[in-house]
């Protein structure tokens, strides 16, 4: 989607600002939200993809004047809600008002660095063959789906060169949706700065993205 | 979609309005005490805009070009001069271009950027044409737009926008409904709303009118 | 630019949100162990780890190591999560890294604009810059302002390479190796490595830097 | 500037919410901020280029959360900050304290009525004939200056056609940074929906633009 946290380019922002000796957590219900959302991922049964797109859903003011956390822990509300594992009155309440769910498995604490080390790999074993090789000239697709998707706006319509060839990975595109991994190519290409901003860009200047099969076509 | 969460649509001031009348006031007796400005003159203004100007001299516009041929094809020709004869005039009415809508093609007006709008013919525009969901949405899915207003066009309708994003100013000319035949101007202007001069909306029908 | 004396959310730790996002986390934190979705100490376990265990020094030990092995440093570079993993950093995060190679003709710089994906298991958890939208939205468009930002000028003919983070591929930098550091042992060589430097918005340090 | 204020395409700000009859004015401070900008317009303190420019430089985030007649009073502060016609003590205070630096002309209320029937046109005389005729296929440039442009980002690198040719007006892309008017050919370019949103857009789509001849290239 064309939302908030498609920021690649935009202006206004003002600088960066560094902060010196900056702790890991900046409150104590930092810590929480981001634990519980490591923790949740077991039971809740929902997908990176699923996670991020829930994210970034949102009017991009609010998206825009909310801390980091802030929207990991909203994206863990909105998704523990929809998939009725707790509903609003118990939220008001802050306890628990009716039994659970039946879900797969809870993260114990036992399971936390073993589970934290396996990951979630997105590569998958393929039979088809990659379109592009390194060096080929392709062209960013011009596409706006409402829906999650990978493919920033800045480099849409623009012309790079396959600079490698990743392998065959999880279709966030697809993922997001619940619609199946449905698994594509994944290259990253390399894109000229005046490519992707006009005349003006720096000409010492180049970005790399990685980008799945079906975002590319060849230039 | 996260429709569970807070919005900050533009219309809700209300947390703001305590502030912003505090800011406003400031900044008008500063002007004041400098002599930049004239208190009576921010009364005309709030007076023109808020009582004299407003989508009646636009429907009067369609309503004379749905009557007089010779009006609407110079309405098209040139907006400008053609509604000057009405002698509405006025800011942002300087480059006024007039869209006829037609059985085959419906036309939208928004501004991307801001929020430019025909004041002449239209008044100020409503919340929701300044607002980001309007402003976002019009060039990419007009008809889902339309939708918001309980608007559903054959789809075979060409859709134009217009993105106002330099000085011309649009008017949309909605189509005549029918079973209008021998009505007077006056009358036919009730039928032309701000909506339809838009193209969020098209206009009324005679049953409509009470 | 202009309105910068009025209110930013850069930092996003205002203490007037503090209190409402406080109580809603505790509150949904309370709903789900009640219903035994989640485990108060498997909870504790991810914070320590994250808060404690891994962070940047996890990343400089694996520059440190391809700045004195040249064998390291060529399977780093030809395919980086193995080469990690030799170390035992794996993990969350981290299940692609590609390790990028800095040279006093090329600098490479890390940005993810559409979230912030950042290489976990020898970085750590990102700072808030690096989530931030000045830095997103200005990395890929004007990467030399983003170093100024930091206080890094690079030479003009310096070639820029921003990374974006758009898949699941996780990008680490491998800064230059100081002059005047030949014959260090590995552990006082990663005492260099910062982890703006891994990021590729800094430079390692030098000697005459630690104190 | 790729700001706040350039939202052609964007997603999630959610639907569209008509008014049942909408006042003009939502509150009295309304009327103030709205008659405040024509004054200080007719007043000539500075452009309305410029004072767009300023509107737009507000923060995205603070930007999507302000009223619309907030944008208008925040970027009204700033032009009288940085044109010198108050100062941040003023603001605070309420009163003016410090004597007026520039000459004030005081705007009358005859003043508006006369700006209320005439406007203020952005037409100029041509200095060279225009570059494009009705029917010429044109492109819209990959362009991303800080300053102010009415190029949205969203017609940028795509393909259209001019449909009118304006006339030779103002350029807001120098008249906002107050250098000179620099006029220049103004067109009506139309887009087809396809060419801007992609394959699977609505194939009954057409936007168009007004676009000045420096964000035209000829094809």
């Amino acid at each position: 989607m064309n939302g908030g946290q498609d920021l690649g380019g935009t202006d206004g922002h003002g600088p960066v600002q560094p902060e010196p000796n900056e702790p890991v957590f900046h409150a104590e219900w930092e810590k929480r939200a981001f634990a519980i959302t490591l923790a949740m991922g077991m039971p809740g049964g929902w997908n990176i993809d699923m996670s991020r797109f829930a994210r970034e859903n949102r009017p991009p003011g609010e998206y825009l004047a909310m801390s980091y956390y802030q929207i990991w822990f909203a994206a863990l509300e909105h998704m523990t809600k929809e998939r009725g594992l707790v509903a609003d009155d118990e939220i008001a309440a802050g306890r628990s008002l009716r039994p659970p769910k039946p879900v797969k498995r809870v993260l114990s604490p036992a399971d936390v660095a073993e589970t934290l080390h396996r990951g979630g790999p997105t590569e998958r074993e393929t039979n088809t063959k990659a379109i592009f090789k390194p060096g080929d000239a392709v062209r960013a697709k011009n596409i706006n789906p409402p829906t999650h998707t990978r493919l920033p706006r800045y480099v849409r319509g623009r012309i790079g060169t396959i600079e490698r060839v990743i392998g065959c990975h999880v279709f966030p595109d697809s993922n997001a949706q619940g619609a199946g991994e449905n698994p594509q190519w994944l290259y990253t290409v390399r894109f000229d700065s005046r490519e992707l901003w006009g005349d003006d860009g720096d000409p010492s200047v180049a970005v790399s993205i990685d980008a799945w099969e079906p975002y590319l076509v060849p230039a | 979609m996260a429709h569970d969460h807070d919005h900050h649509h533009d219309h809700d001031h209300g947390s703001e309005l305590s502030e912003m009348q505090l800011r406003t006031r400031a900044l008008e007796t500063i002007l004041l005490e400098k002599g930049y400005i004239d208190p009576a003159a921010i009364d005309v203004l709030i007076e023109t805009y808020e009582k004299k100007i407003g989508p009646r001299n636009g429907a009067q516009v369609v309503a004379k070009a749905w009557v007089d041929p010779i009006f609407r094809k110079w309405l098209f020709e040139d907006g400008t001069a053609a509604i000057a004869t009405l002698d509405f005039g006025g800011r942002s009415g300087n480059h006024l271009v007039a869209l006829e809508n037609t059985p085959s093609v419906h036309n939208m007006v928004v501004c991307t950027l801001c929020s430019c709008y025909p004041w002449a013919v239209l008044g100020l525009p409503p919340l929701w044409y300044k607002s980001a969901p309007y402003r976002s949405r019009t060039v990419a899915d007009p008809r889902s737009v339309l939708r918001d207003f309980g608007l559903e066009l054959p789809k075979d309708t060409e859709i134009r926008v217009w993105d106002s994003t330099a000085e011309l100013r649009y008017m949309v000319v909605p189509m005549r409904p029918p079973g209008t035949d021998g009505w007077s101007k006056e009358k036919l202007a009730e039928l032309v709303t701000r909506d339809s001069m838009i193209g969020t909306g098209l206009a009324k029908q005679p049953r409509d009118l009470k | 630019m202009s309105g910068h004396d009025h209110d930013h959310h850069h930092h996003g730790h205002d203490h007037s949100e503090l209190t409402e996002t406080e109580l809603r986390v505790r509150a949904l934190e309370t709903v789900l162990t009640e219903k035994g979705y989640v485990v108060p100490a498997a909870l504790d376990v991810l914070i320590e780890t994250y808060e404690k265990k891994v962070g940047p020094r996890n990343g400089a030990r694996v520059v440190a190591k391809a700045w004195v092995d040249s064998t390291y440093r060529a399977r780093l570079l030809k395919d980086a999560t193995p080469a990690i993993g030799e170390i035992g950093y794996a993990g969350r995060q981290g299940e692609h890294i590609v390790a990028l190679e800095n040279t006093p003709k090329r600098h490479n710089m890390v940005v993810c604009t559409l979230c912030s994906c950042y290489p976990w298991p020898v970085l750590g958890l990102p700072p808030v810059w690096y989530k931030s939208a000045p830095y997103r939205s200005r990395a890929v468009a004007d990467p030399r302002g983003v170093l100024a930002d930091f206080g890094v000028r690079l030479p003009k003919d310096t070639d820029i390479r921003v990374w974006d983070s758009t898949a699941e591929i996780r990008y680490l930098v491998i800064p230059m190796r100081p002059a005047g550091t030949d014959g260090w042992s590995e552990e006082k060589l990663a005492d260099l490595v910062t982890r703006d430097s891994m990021i590729g918005t800094g430079l390692a340090k030098r000697p005459e830097d630690l104190k | 500037m790729n700001g706040a204020a350039d939202m052609g395409g964007m997603h999630g700000f959610g639907p569209v919410v008509p008014e049942q009859n909408e006042p003009v004015f939502h509150a009295d401070w309304e009327k103030s901020a709205f008659a405040l900008n024509m004054v200080t317009g007719v007043a000539r303190l500075w452009n309305l280029d410029a004072f767009r420019f300023k509107r737009e430089c507000i923060p995205p985030a603070q930007y999507l959360n302000l009223s619309y007649y907030g944008l208008w009073t925040v970027a009204l502060e700033q032009m009288m900050l940085e044109y010198g016609i108050a100062t941040p003590e003023e603001l605070a205070a309420g009163h003016a304290i410090a004597p007026v630096k520039k000459a004030a002309r005081m705007v009358t209320a005859a003043d508006m009525t006369t700006m209320v029937r005439c406007g203020s046109p952005y037409n100029r005389p041509a200095p060279a004939p225009a570059r494009f005729k009705v029917g010429d296929q044109v492109r819209a440039k990959n362009m991303h200056p800080k300053t102010h442009t009415r190029l949205p980002r969203y017609a940028r690198g795509h393909t259209g056609n001019i449909v009118r040719v304006v006339g030779c007006h103002v350029f807001p892309d120098s008249n906002a940074s107050n250098a000179g008017e620099n006029p220049h050919w103004l067109y009506t370019v139309r887009f087809d929906g396809r060419e801007l949103w992609g394959a699977d857009s609505d194939p009954t789509v057409r936007v168009c633009i007004e676009a000045w001849e420096p964000y035209l290239e000829p094809l």
